[in-house]
């Protein structure tokens, strides 16, 4: 089990690493010259001598006038004072302050999203696999909302709820009308702004997970100890338990390669809904070509993901007995 | 060469990675083993093709897919011209003239539609395709060779997996002044190879176990051509359905991208039609038209093809087949 | 010749090959042309991948494997296809064997794109007839067809005459009988003596004693990687050494004659593990009689030659496989 | 009589028809019986154990009866049959070696599968217990998962597992055929032990090795392309053969201390006929060197030659 975590942890450790780099690497090595297009972007109808000092400001910025090593080297070290420089956009405000205060939107949304979606489509699928009625419903709507480009379901969620029935908020992450309070009114309008980004993203998700499930309880019944139960006369419902619970596995697996795809349909959601979160803050940073704070956000999702990866790895654990008594069985 | 792998009895196998491959929300992924043992050995193409005409989920998708080629090579055609120009009334509905409509700036969107189509087509051709190349790569060195070529192109393939592929492609992108398709779709490709690369990886590594590659080697064949001749046929339907997930998964994610804002800044495509009707307010306004399209026609594609590797998994996998 | 001196071979399992597990250890032996010698052992006595270390499809950690005198790990290019000319194999199973997208004969074109690019289409024509009476299979019957409209005992006999397009002097029949119906296997098993008669040698490996008394001159026992036994086929089942030896013997089913009742230890069914007290009396006979250099070159690997030929090993092994009875020599 | 089977048929629906792998089988089982049912692969004898317990995928119930302890066996229902199995007939199956639960405790699956027949874990543990040290296994295999067991451990648990409820009729399908020497000799004598205990009242052991058979069975039954060659008590079967299929088979089988070079041995020529469209009269006629006309023509009826000793050849009889 130890190795089975240090192994993890090295691959989680070594991709933090490297895509750090990345981030560091991008701006630098880029074809073009980054400074001088941003600089020809930002700085439409200044002098010349204007235009100089943009570009200096940028040099400065990203420190391009020392050594290479040098630039590397500071930049780990900001990284790990978590200095991941100033927003341009907003005024030079720090970029983890700024990003800081968008992640419990963000977090809002995905975490309850992630885990109903996961289990009730496995239950769901569980079902599915016995009932030939709801597996005839569940495969066709759970291949149409799988296929659906995250935004788009926003979009249509967005049209329906809001739009034509009018019943939910369609932007923001509470009334524009209200100061941020602990009050009850404001909860119910934090509430209800979060509903419909929350149901869009749970609705993609939600058909995967049942139709993964439904797959492979059908393999799971199919394997030598079900068959076994079954030559015993165990009643089907201790051997679809038992199916269940080996299905299970592979769907935590599966959670995990999920991840990163989830986080970024979360950040297009936001954006369909301008809600608060992270996803608003990276069209905010797109358009206004506010690259410290793009890049802030990279990093900060990239070490969400790795988290998220390593507790859903401590769940397989939990759950796989294997990986418990030292064997193998988790999967890298 | 080194095996890992103790030849001579089970005992101590290294369990390939057990876990079914999955891409962008692939439901289901690829159903684990499709090794197939002696007795249940299709092999012959009369029988899959029987099975083909008589799989509804083959034949509904790709009925989908034709319509959706069709209408992205024919559409130009009937609207020749710069789908983004400014040609009609603004914000009209559709109408006999205009289809599918027009946009607050009075663009057709019927024009813009079919050539987005074209343009997802292409995006997923090329991106799915250099994904599926190196995946297919890194996927037979890494399984044939095992040993520490293995260990590292794993590390590698591992590390590429959990960097999520979007916020990678934000920064990478984000950079570049002007933006093409094809660099949209190189930048899709590089990075969302990971799990074709791990699950060809798995079935490599049970396929070499399999005593006609020993033969082939025995006969003095050389390492490629035992990969390209003897393993890499019996996978073919398996790197077809890897193919196919790919394709889906890199029309979605150059959606994304367009719709944050990072797609091509020449032409149009699905994803842009998106943006720009957020962008310019189609929901508030209820002009359903100019987003309802794009929309259906990613998810036509995307779902007309998972279920067509459902489809044709069924087909070569029999486990799967109902009875 | 095919000669083995003190071979070794361990697997390494676990990331960047954290832990070594032997398989194979110290293993010397030779096979002559026109010989069969029959490797005996039960899973995991390492039989396989002495089979898979001559065909080269695994390396060897210590010790050398030769060919003519030339260590075959040293074969690139030209020189390892000139080898696998005379050294062939045959595997366990008939149906894996075959790729199962490929017509049966497939097996025989690529034996042909390496060595026979230049024949003419007549010329190896009149080959593949000529080895396919060789193992008596009718060429009608069995080229242009599938794998899986073969039986078991057609496809090893395929197998057999793919062996025989090539000038092979040395075949590694590794279990290739154990996956056929009991009526066809001994046809099989039959062509191999056949096929020693032509001068091949063979190496029979198998887990079934009955088969390779049947079919062998000489007899190697092998024991979690090491060779417990061998000598003259007759001597090791007629008079087996070593207790090892003599467990297997008396576990085989016969036909004629019944088990005798195991002892409730012996229930457990993990197989045999030497006596921690009984002393080793071969070394001391050994030591005794002073030893020659060839019967001490043998005796650090843990054998020694009793009588004209019939090697046995110590009765009970130290943990590193060492003799156990050699109080002061053991490193 | 403790098992009766009557004309037994079990076909396998495929695309390309039904084969017909078990074609009216017909014998009786006494009390304490060990039965050793032996043939070629393909020949039906796995789908005749099968059969007796669960018929399942594309196996079909044809025809036939089957009678245990005087009551008939309602094979091809599932549900009434579940009441028989485990109790009353239960079965060590192939794949023993994979048949527990991976993410289970054994103990907990025992106590479960106990539970389904209103036995209660604690009142059968100090017995559990008992048969687990009988195998050689230790009591504390109850508390680790299957992985935490080599695959002789696993099977010989499976062993226990299936005997637990001291069934009638125990179903052993090919479990010696993927062991070592030692081992078989072990789990053979087992199963023997087992019958002698009384934990099981008769037994089918099915497996292609006749030597082993003969170690441990009373009785032999030969199978040939769906249908019963030959039966008899072993010794008889070994000694005086009578089905041409038999005699071939066993003079087959090379033994320690018949060596090539003095006495070469020779197999059966030909194989078995495809059981989709099997031919008229007897199935063993294209490969028996004894066959006549009439052997083509009609089938030979599967009788009683003298006491406990049938056959089905027209040469036989």
């Amino acid at each position: 089990m130890r190795r089975y975590f240090g192994r993890k942890l090295l691959v989680y450790g070594l991709t933090f690493f490297i895509a750090a780099t990345i981030d560091w690497l991008i701006p630098r090595f880029m074809p073009g010259d980054p400074v001088q297009s941003l600089v020809s972007r930002q700085g439409f109808g200044l002098s010349a001598a204007g235009s100089q000092a943009l570009v200096d400001y940028y040099n400065r910025l990203f420190g391009l006038g020392r050594p290479i090593w040098e630039q590397y080297l500071n930049f780990w070290v900001s990284l790990l004072h978590g200095d991941l420089g100033r927003s341009v956009y907003l005024t030079g405000r720090p970029v983890t302050s700024v990003i800081m205060s968008a992640v419990p939107y963000t977090l809002a949304l995905l975490i309850p999203a992630i885990l109903l979606s996961w289990w009730l489509g496995n239950n769901f699928g569980a079902l599915a696999a016995r009932r030939k009625w709801l597996d005839n419903v569940v495969l066709p709507i759970g291949y149409i909302f799988t296929a659906t480009p995250y935004m788009w379901l926003a979009i249509i969620v967005a049209w329906v709820f809001g739009f034509i029935l009018n019943i939910f908020p369609i932007s923001g992450g509470y009334s524009y009308s209200m100061e941020p309070s602990l009050t009850l009114g404001f909860l119910g309008s934090l509430l209800s702004h979060w509903f419909m980004p929350f149901i869009s993203l749970f609705l993609v998700q939600f058909g995967g997970w049942a139709i993964g499930m439904r797959n492979m309880i059908i393999y799971e019944l199919d394997a030598d100890y079900s068959r076994y139960l079954g030559a015993l006369g165990a009643p089907s419902g201790l051997v679809r338990r038992y199916a269940f619970r080996n299905a299970v596995l592979p769907q935590v697996t599966g959670l995990a390669l999920q991840l990163g795809v989830i986080v970024s349909g979360a950040l297009v959601t936001e954006i369909v809904f301008s809600y608060p979160g992270i996803g608003k803050l990276l069209l905010a940073a797109i358009q206004n070509e506010d690259f410290f704070l793009l890049q802030g956000i990279f990093l900060f999702v990239i070490g969400g993901v790795l988290i998220a990866n390593f507790l859903v790895d401590i769940a397989y654990v939990l759950v796989d007995p294997r990986t418990r008594v030292g064997m193998s069985g988790g999967t890298a | 060469m080194t095996a890992t792998r103790p030849a001579d009895d089970a005992q101590l196998a290294v369990t390939p990675d057990a876990e079914r491959a999955g891409g962008q929300g692939v439901p289901g992924g690829l159903s684990a083993p499709p090794v197939r043992g002696a007795s249940e050995a299709v092999g012959s193409r009369r029988e899959i093709l029987y099975f083909v005409l008589r799989s509804r989920k083959v034949i509904v998708a790709a009925a989908i897919l034709v319509v959706m080629i069709v209408l992205a090579v024919v559409g130009p055609i009937l609207r020749p011209g710069d789908p983004n120009a400014l040609v009609g009334p603004l914000a009209s509905p559709p109408s006999a003239d205009y289809w599918f409509g027009t946009t607050t700036f009075g663009q057709d969107i019927f024009a813009q539609f079919v050539a987005g189509l074209g343009a997802s087509f292409l995006v997923g051709l090329a991106g799915g395709g250099l994904a599926a190349v190196i995946g297919v790569v890194i996927g037979f060195v890494a399984g044939y060779r095992g040993g520490i070529v293995d260990e590292i192109l794993s590390m590698l393939t591992n590390v590429v997996l959990v960097i999520p592929t979007l916020a990678l492609l934000l920064v990478a992108t984000a950079y570049l002044a002007a933006r093409g398709l094809l660099v949209e779709a190189a930048f899709i490709g590089l990075t969302s190879w990971p799990w074709a690369a791990r699950a060809i990886r798995a079935q490599t590594f049970s396929l070499k176990s399999r005593e006609f590659v020993d033969l082939a080697r025995i006969s003095g064949v050389s390492s490629w051509r035992v990969i390209f001749g003897e393993i890499a046929p019996n996978m073919s339907s398996y790197l077809f359905l890897t193919f196919v997930l790919l394709f889906g998964g890199a029309i979605l994610i150059a959606a994304s991208l367009d719709f944050i804002g990072l797609g091509p800044t020449d032409g149009t495509s699905l994803g842009l039609m998106m943006y720009n009707a957020v962008a310019w307010s189609a929901l508030q306004l209820g002009l359903w038209w100019w987003f309802v399209p794009p929309g259906i026609a990613i998810t036509a594609i995307v779902g007309a093809l998972y279920v067509m590797n459902v489809g044709l998994d069924e087909i070569f996998n029999p486990r799967l087949r109902e009875s | 010749m095919l000669s083995l001196d003190r071979v070794s071979k361990s697997y390494k399992v676990g990331l960047f090959g954290g832990t070594d597990l032997p398989a194979v250890r110290d293993v010397s032996f030779s096979l002559q042309p026109g010989e069969v010698i029959s490797l005996i052992g039960e899973s995991g006595s390492g039989k396989s991948t002495i089979g898979k270390m001559i065909l080269r499809l695994l390396s060897v950690n210590r010790g050398t494997i030769s060919h003519d005198g030339t260590d075959i790990s040293t074969l690139r290019g030209t020189a390892l296809r000139a080898y696998y000319r005379t050294v062939q194999g045959v595997f366990q199973d008939p149906f894996s064997s075959f790729n199962p997208i490929f017509k049966a004969d497939h097996v025989f074109g690529l034996i042909r794109g390496v060595y026979f690019g230049s024949a003419s289409a007549a010329e190896w024509e009149r080959r593949v007839d000529e080895a396919l009476q060789a193992v008596t299979l009718d060429p009608g019957q069995v080229l242009g067809k599938y794998p899986h409209q073969l039986s078991g005992g057609q496809l090893q006999r395929l197998l057999i005459a793919r062996a025989l397009l090539l000038d092979t002097r040395y075949l590694v029949a590794d279990e290739i009988i154990s996956m056929l119906d009991a009526s066809t296997r001994i046809d099989v098993l039959n062509l191999l003596g056949d096929l020693k008669a032509r001068g091949l040698g063979i190496l029979f490996i198998t887990h079934d004693l009955s088969l390779g008394n049947y079919i062998s001159e000489r007899t190697v026992i092998l024991r979690r990687g090491q060779i417990v036994e061998m000598g003259p086929t007759p001597a090791v089942f007629g008079k087996p050494l070593h207790p090892y030896t003599r467990m297997l013997i008396a576990s085989v089913p016969q036909l004629h004659v019944k088990w005798g009742r195991l002892e409730a230890g012996e229930r457990a069914g993990t197989g045999w593990t030497p006596a921690a007290t009984e002393p080793c009396r071969y070394h001391g006979e050994l030591l005794a009689s002073g030893a020659s250099a060839s019967t001490a070159a043998l005796a650090a690997s843990g054998l020694v030659e009793i009588e004209d030929g019939h090697f046995t090993g110590c009765v009970s092994p130290n943990a590193d496989g060492t003799c156990g009875g050699r109080p002061t020599t053991a490193s | 009589m403790s098992l009766q089977v009557t004309d037994l048929r079990v076909y396998y629906r495929t695309l390309a028809g039904d084969v017909k792998a078990l074609d009216g089988v017909t014998l009786g089982i006494a009390d304490g019986e060990i039965m050793g049912l032996a043939g070629e692969s393909g020949c039906g004898k796995s789908t005749f154990g099968n059969s007796l317990i669960r018929i399942e995928g594309r196996m079909k119930h044809v025809g036939g009866t089957v009678t245990l302890d005087g009551v008939p066996l309602p094979i091809d229902d599932q549900r009434e049959m579940d009441h028989f199995r485990f109790a009353e007939v239960s079965i060590i199956p192939q794949y023993a070696m994979s048949a527990l639960n991976p993410t289970r405790k054994i103990g907990k699956m025992v106590a479960e599968l106990l539970a389904t027949r209103g036995v209660r874990y604690r009142d059968a543990r100090e017995e559990l217990e008992r048969r687990i040290v009988l195998v050689g296994l230790s009591r504390d295999v109850l508390d680790r998962y299957p992985i935490e067991l080599s695959g002789g451990m696993k099977q010989r648990m499976v062993m226990v597992v299936s005997t637990l409820l001291d069934p009638s009729l125990l179903i052993a399908d090919e479990i010696t055929s993927a062991l070592d020497v030692s081992s078989q000799r072990a789990v053979a004598q087992t199963l023997v032990e087992f019958r002698d205990r009384g934990f099981v009242k008769s037994m089918i052991v099915v497996t292609h090795d006749v030597s082993i058979l003969y170690q441990i069975s009373n009785t032999l039954a030969i199978m040939y392309a769906g249908k019963l060659a030959e039966k008899a008590p072993t010794e008889v079967m070994m000694s005086r053969p009578r089905h041409p299929y038999t005699r071939l088979l066993i003079s087959s089988l090379p033994e320690i201390g018949v060596r090539f070079e003095e006495q070469r041995l020779s197999g059966i020529p030909g194989t078995p006929p495809s059981l989709l469209n099997p031919p008229t009269g007897c199935r063993f006629r294209d490969r028996c060197p004894l066959a006549i006309a009439k052997c083509a023509e009609e089938e030979p009826p599967f009788v009683e030659i003298e006491p406990g000793h049938s056959v089905a050849c027209w040469m036989a009889t």
